[in-house]
């Protein structure tokens, strides 16, 4: 039964990874992606991954489908009537057909050469598990073994952000992307009222849960920044403008406490990164608290793309 | 037990798969995203089922994160909508 | 026990393989830049699977897979779609700008739009 | 673990799967896309509801239990306002052309 599950779910990822490549319309590939991101969460579960599986179903299911909605949105509403894209020649894709399946071939080779006797890091990722204080591996692997991934990674959000800002016309720059829909139904008033406290309440014990069992950072920095768009959508808040101090604080913030952290390593514990034993938790715990924020706010930022009104005098 | 709620939770997802691929060929977008719907409530419930099944209670979590999620895509969705209703009522011409 | 764990695994890998094929058969064929983004996602999916499937195989000392890879898995997700959210503002502006919606050479008809 | 509670489980969740059968076939068969999103709606709700139920014998500790109404109460609340949007979403088309 669960072999006939692993194929079933197997061909639903493929069937919609091909209808998303031979549909003709946009929305309906998005909508596609959008099933395939939560059959993908589905996936990851069986493959073990619950960590995995909660990023996947927050991002993949989440916003990622907001943000592909609302460019797809904006392409439509400025669309010229018939200038639908062209499609691609015979030639191309004939070639683009052998090219991908020559990769796909290749990876799958890979696949079935793997190693027999599986390289595995989990041995040691437990045998080093208590030295840090918490309970769950992938955060153990994220926060304290691989911690400068994690800073890393948290730079190229910030980046990314950086770059999307970076698109602002100049007369606009420092104001505030515009989100708020024109005339929000009476329904997306009524979700942005009541679900945002069930998502606060979720992310916090996403963050609190995550040192033990799988939860953690980017999870309820994802669920934090969907309840934001999803306010901001409504027009219950206005979207921050893009020169204010305090958002640019508390986006630096997460990394910058990282880094700080990192520092005293050298100080107390003898390396960058390296935690004191007896704070290692409790250091984590707060690197993770303000992580949280600055992932959320980056995410949502993210989606809510340049500014587009000229910021208030 | 265990096989008995592992087969219901792939009876559901077949269901409501085939349900989303029988509409994803559909004229209205409007039907797809109800067919995403059932599948994300049918993902749910297989979720909560494979949990039971395989003692990992962790999977609530997914399950619990899928339908706060569920909401939202659709919300989303009914944007673009929205738009070319508006965009259908404005006179055109504006160009920005 | 540890052969169906392997099974899974390969199956997986295998999906992966092909997701990241479809993908990329997206990427390259259709001219419109936000289905390439799309397949652009798809891509990423599939790779990531590929990775999923090698952390399943490391499963052991009682954890359900081998944690580093995982931890990989989720960075990249969340990398990923940064990356996602800069191109969908490129294409935004490229199609303020421009009127285009693909990187082709417009057509001999069409005038590109003027800015405002 | 008794065979009571085994049984009860059994009969709730083939009663929900069942309930999802019949969900996809209205939202298959029904003649308009309204009547769809009711069939759609009532399928969701009930169908997950006794799921839920059928699943709380099985839950070994009060939180997890208390997390299984949750995903139900969730649920309740993003259908309700998803069908509301989807049908909004649908009267605006209709009475804007």
């Amino acid at each position: 039964m669960n072999l006939l599950l692993d194929l079933a779910l197997v061909a639903w990822l493929i069937v919609l990874a091909i209808h998303v490549a031979r549909t003709g319309d946009d929305r309906n590939a998005i909508i596609a992606f959008i099933a395939f991101g939560l059959l993908l969460g589905l996936a990851w579960t069986r493959l073990g991954a619950i960590d995995v599986a909660l990023t996947e179903a927050a991002i993949g299911g989440g916003i990622t489908g907001l943000l592909l909605l609302r460019a797809e949105a904006h392409l439509r509403r400025g669309r010229q009537a018939g200038s639908a894209p062209r499609k691609a020649s015979g030639a191309t894709s004939i070639v683009a057909a052998l090219a991908s399946a020559a990769i796909a071939l290749g990876l799958g080779l890979a696949v079935l050469a793997f190693p027999s006797p599986a390289p595995t890091l989990a041995p040691p990722a437990l045998a080093a598990i208590d030295a840090t204080g918490l309970g769950n591996p992938v955060t153990a692997v994220l926060l304290a073994y691989r911690a400068l991934d994690t800073l890393l990674e948290k730079v190229v959000v910030l980046l990314a952000l950086l770059g999307v800002w970076a698109l602002t016309p100049d007369h606009l720059w420092g104001g505030a992307p515009a989100l708020k829909e024109a005339n929000p139904p009476q329904p997306l008033l009524y979700l942005a009222r009541t679900l945002p406290p069930f998502g606060v309440l979720i992310a916090v014990y996403m963050v609190w849960v995550g040192a033990d069992a799988p939860g953690g950072t980017f999870q309820a920095g994802s669920i934090l920044a969907a309840m934001w768009l999803l306010v901001m959508l409504a027009g219950l808040r206005p979207a921050p403008e893009t020169r204010s101090r305090l958002l640019r604080l508390l986006l630096v913030g997460g990394p910058a406490l990282f880094f700080a952290i990192g520092f005293l390593g050298f100080a107390v514990a003898g390396g960058f990164l390296a935690y004191p034993e007896p704070l290692a938790k409790a250091l984590i715990v707060g690197i993770e608290a303000a992580l949280t924020v600055a992932i959320a706010l980056a995410l949502g930022l993210l989606v809510a793309g340049p500014s587009s009104k000229a910021p208030a005098p | 037990m265990a096989e008995f709620l592992t087969g219901a939770a792939l009876f559901i997802l077949a269901v409501t798969a085939l349900g989303l691929f029988r509409v994803l060929r559909s004229e209205l977008a409007v039907e797809r995203m109800m067919a995403v719907q059932l599948l994300g409530t049918g993902a749910a419930a297989a979720l909560l089922l494979l949990g039971a099944a395989s003692n990992t209670p962790a999977m609530t979590d997914v399950a619990l994160l899928l339908m706060l999620l569920a909401a939202f895509s659709c919300a989303a969705f009914t944007l673009g909508q929205s738009d070319e209703a508006a965009d259908a009522a404005a006179p055109k011409g504006d160009e920005p | 026990m540890s052969s169906a764990i392997s099974d899974t695994a390969t199956l997986f890998g295998l999906c992966g393989a092909a997701l990241a094929g479809i993908g990329l058969f997206v990427v390259i064929a259709h001219p419109g830049l936000l289905r390439r983004l799309v397949g652009f996602n798809i891509l990423g999916a599939g790779i990531f699977m590929v990775f999923g499937a090698v952390a399943r195989r490391g499963a052991a000392a009682g954890l359900p897979g081998d944690p580093v890879p995982q931890a990989m898995v989720i960075t990249g997700i969340v990398v990923a779609f940064s990356a996602s959210a800069l191109a969908v503002a490129l294409l935004r502006r490229l199609f303020d700008l421009t009127g285009r919606e693909s990187l082709e050479p417009p057509a001999a008809g069409e005038t590109p739009r003027a800015e405002s | 673990m008794s065979t009571l509670a085994d049984l009860f489980t059994l009969a709730m969740v083939a009663g929900g799967a069942l309930l999802f059968l019949a969900g996809t076939l209205g939202l298959l068969r029904f003649p308009d896309t309204l009547s769809r999103l009711h069939a759609l709606s009532k399928a969701d709700n009930l169908g997950l509801g006794l799921i839920v139920l059928g699943l709380l014998p099985q839950v070994d500790s009060i939180a997890g239990g208390l997390k299984l109404v949750c995903v139900w109460l969730l649920a309740q609340l993003s259908a309700a306002t998803a069908s509301q949007l989807i049908a909004g979403a649908l009267h605006r088309r209709k009475s804007g052309r």
